[in-house]
């Protein structure tokens, strides 16, 4: 293991010597950037640098850290203004994101059973309302599986249905019938034929 | 650089300090005169984390075997701390005075002849014996919680660094799979729409039993991971047996699920209020 | 937004050069670092990579990655072993604790020593009940302690165990495996060895 100096190096330096900031400051702030998981202001940081360091010497620690990663081809420093105050992180640049798609084979996307069962409703009795999923599947339906549904583009709005609440009819999507290789819903299996002749085999 | 575990390490610390420390200062005598404030007293009677820690600090400090521990000496010594205290009136838990009648008793059946024993074994009851396993298996423990302690902790010696992903992260496109979505049907129609008669096979893992551990481990926390209920040497009617429970608690809303992120992990979580007794019958649901 | 190079541009650079791996595979492999989770095998670089960068070219990007943070004052890159298999990450140092604590003071508090002895008896005795862990400490179980530990996201219920009172089960969680850079429970050297006479002077 590497020695490494003690935290307070920076410290010693004196604070107001110009804009300058120590080496130390600049790799405290970097550190902190990477480690605490959301943007910093500059007030975050000066609360957790310490308030004897001056703000103009921060901002300075800042720029030092943005130069750091200027010539970085996938990490940049970032800012955006949060509520008025200028927020900062070291963000990955959309250079990165091919690379890590590639290594996640474990996420290799697969619709979770509510989802699969929530479209095979939708695909299968459309129009269908939440409310007819929800009495369908005895649980309430994820928010959260509708938008990916209609992000992914296979499930629609039909309309809303005209009776009390006037709750909304989903069904499937042009693309839906592309994706799952299906020609007109009619190729789907007519299930009310076989049901229920299988043994629950658990 | 290639030591191994080369996360940061903490400065090592003493774990087993048994060394009784009065505002800070190591004290090395037993107090035996009684100008020692009784505050003082206090302090360092709450180092020790219980009587069975206490015996130990005197076991050690005299350099004392375990396995041979001079009982009438160690309880003497063990008896003067009590009276000291309680010549201080320092309260004291009763685990110390419950540890102080037991000592005395070990104490005296040492005097006795030992008890003849039933079986064949050769060596009589010590009785010591029950005692000296106390200690070792306190002693495991300050020594396994010593080696917990100079783990390198996640959040104490080292810190994960993460910069934030790129916005534009491309979402996974999700495969089409005509088959899963038949299948699902295919048990949607089962488990609801169309209920016909059916064979229903004896179980051998209980869908109540792993309700309840469901509910147990909601009662702890609001909510578990779904990977956490699952128990992977049950195989498959383990699967089965944990996915229809979590379906079943659901649906008398005992329990409601949310995945935060498409493909994340599932999050089981209790729903507000009473849980209800959970009302399925011991066959499977339909 | 500072334009940066395209991520082809390590991949046009030979890639069986000798062992000196382009500049920009060493930043690929740093920013992969940094933005992917859990540590990194060299089988999980590569899949993230491509398979077409040899392996002793990502291990030099490894040695050079580990080389530019040398001298950082408080980020280094760890590795240790998983399974057999080598993994890396870029971690901070305990020297920033003290500035996240200054940031977050509620952040990270101390474990006690009971509450330390009751996560050993959890982790190596699992599952334990709790009138298991006040038999071998000799005290009772302040319920605060098993809070605390929960809270953490280190002990878990496992159940209730099938015996009079139906006392619960306590155990560890995945998280705890984690925090304490633990592959696994078996990682956890055998509680008997840890009784004896030798080294009574711990």
């Amino acid at each position: 293991m590497t020695e490494k100096a003690p935290p307070s190096d920076h410290a010693d330096t004196p604070v107001s010597s110009g804009s300058e900031p120590p080496e130390g400051l600049v790799e405290l702030v970097e550190a902190l950037l990477l480690t605490v998981d959301e943007p910093l202001s500059l007030e975050a940081l000066s609360t957790m640098v310490g308030q004897e360091t001056a703000p103009e010497l921060l901002e300075a620690a800042l720029v030092r850290v943005a130069k750091r990663w200027q010539s970085h081809r996938f990490i940049e420093l970032a800012n955006r203004e949060v509520g008025g105050r200028r927020v900062w992180h070291l963000v990955a640049t959309a250079a990165v994101a091919p690379y890590l798609k590639a290594g996640d084979p474990g996420r290799v996307p697969k619709l979770s059973r509510a989802a699969l069962e929530t479209l095979a409703l939708i695909a299968w009795r459309q129009p269908i309302t939440r409310g007819e999923i929800e009495a369908a599947r005895g649980v309430a339906v994820n928010p959260q599986i509708l938008k990916q549904l209609a992000e992914r583009g296979w499930v629609r709005s039909l309309g809303v249905k005209d009776s009390p609440g006037r709750p909304e009819m989903l069904g499937t999507t042009r693309e839906f019938l592309g994706d799952f290789g299906l020609n007109s819903l009619a190729e789907l299996p007519d299930f009310e034929r076989f049901a229920g002749q299988d043994d629950i085999d658990v | 650089m290639s030591s191994e575990g080369r996360i940061p390490q903490s400065d090592s610390r003493r774990w087993v300090d048994a060394t009784p420390r009065v505002s800070g200062e190591p004290l090395e005598q037993l107090p035996l005169d009684l100008y020692i404030p009784a505050d003082a007293l206090a302090i360092w009677l709450e180092q020790f984390e219980g009587p069975l820690d206490l015996l130990l600090y005197l076991i050690r400090k005299h350099n004392i075997d375990i396995l041979e521990i001079p009982v009438a000496r160690v309880t003497e010594q063990y008896l003067d701390y009590l009276a000291l205290m309680k010549s201080m009136a320092i309260e004291l838990a009763a685990e110390y005075l419950l540890m102080a009648a037991w000592l005395t008793e070990i104490k005296s059946r040492m005097l006795l002849p030992p008890e003849p024993r039933d079986d064949d074994e050769e060596e009589p009851l010590d009785p010591r014996a029950e005692l000296v396993e106390r200690l070792l298996e306190y002693e495991r423990t300050t020594r396994a919680a010593g080696l917990l302690d100079e783990q390198p902790r996640r959040g104490r010696d080292w810190f994960d660094l993460s910069t934030e992903p790129p916005d534009r992260l491309p979402a996974p496109a999700v495969p089409a799979d005509l088959a899963g979505l038949i299948a699902a049907m295919q048990g949607l129609m089962r488990e609801g729409s169309v209920r016909r008669a059916h064979h229903v096979r004896a179980e051998a893992l209980s869908i109540r039993q792993r309700m309840t551990e469901i509910l147990v481990a909601l009662a702890e926390r609001p909510s578990c991971e779904l990977s956490e209920v699952f128990h992977v040497e049950e195989g498959r009617m383990g699967v089965a047996v944990t996915t229809v429970a979590v379906l079943e608690l659901a649906r008398t809303h005992a329990l409601d699920w949310s995945q935060e992120s498409p493909f994340g992990p599932v999050t089981l979580f209790r729903l507000a209020g009473k849980t209800p007794e959970p009302a399925v019958e011991e066959e499977m649901p339909r």
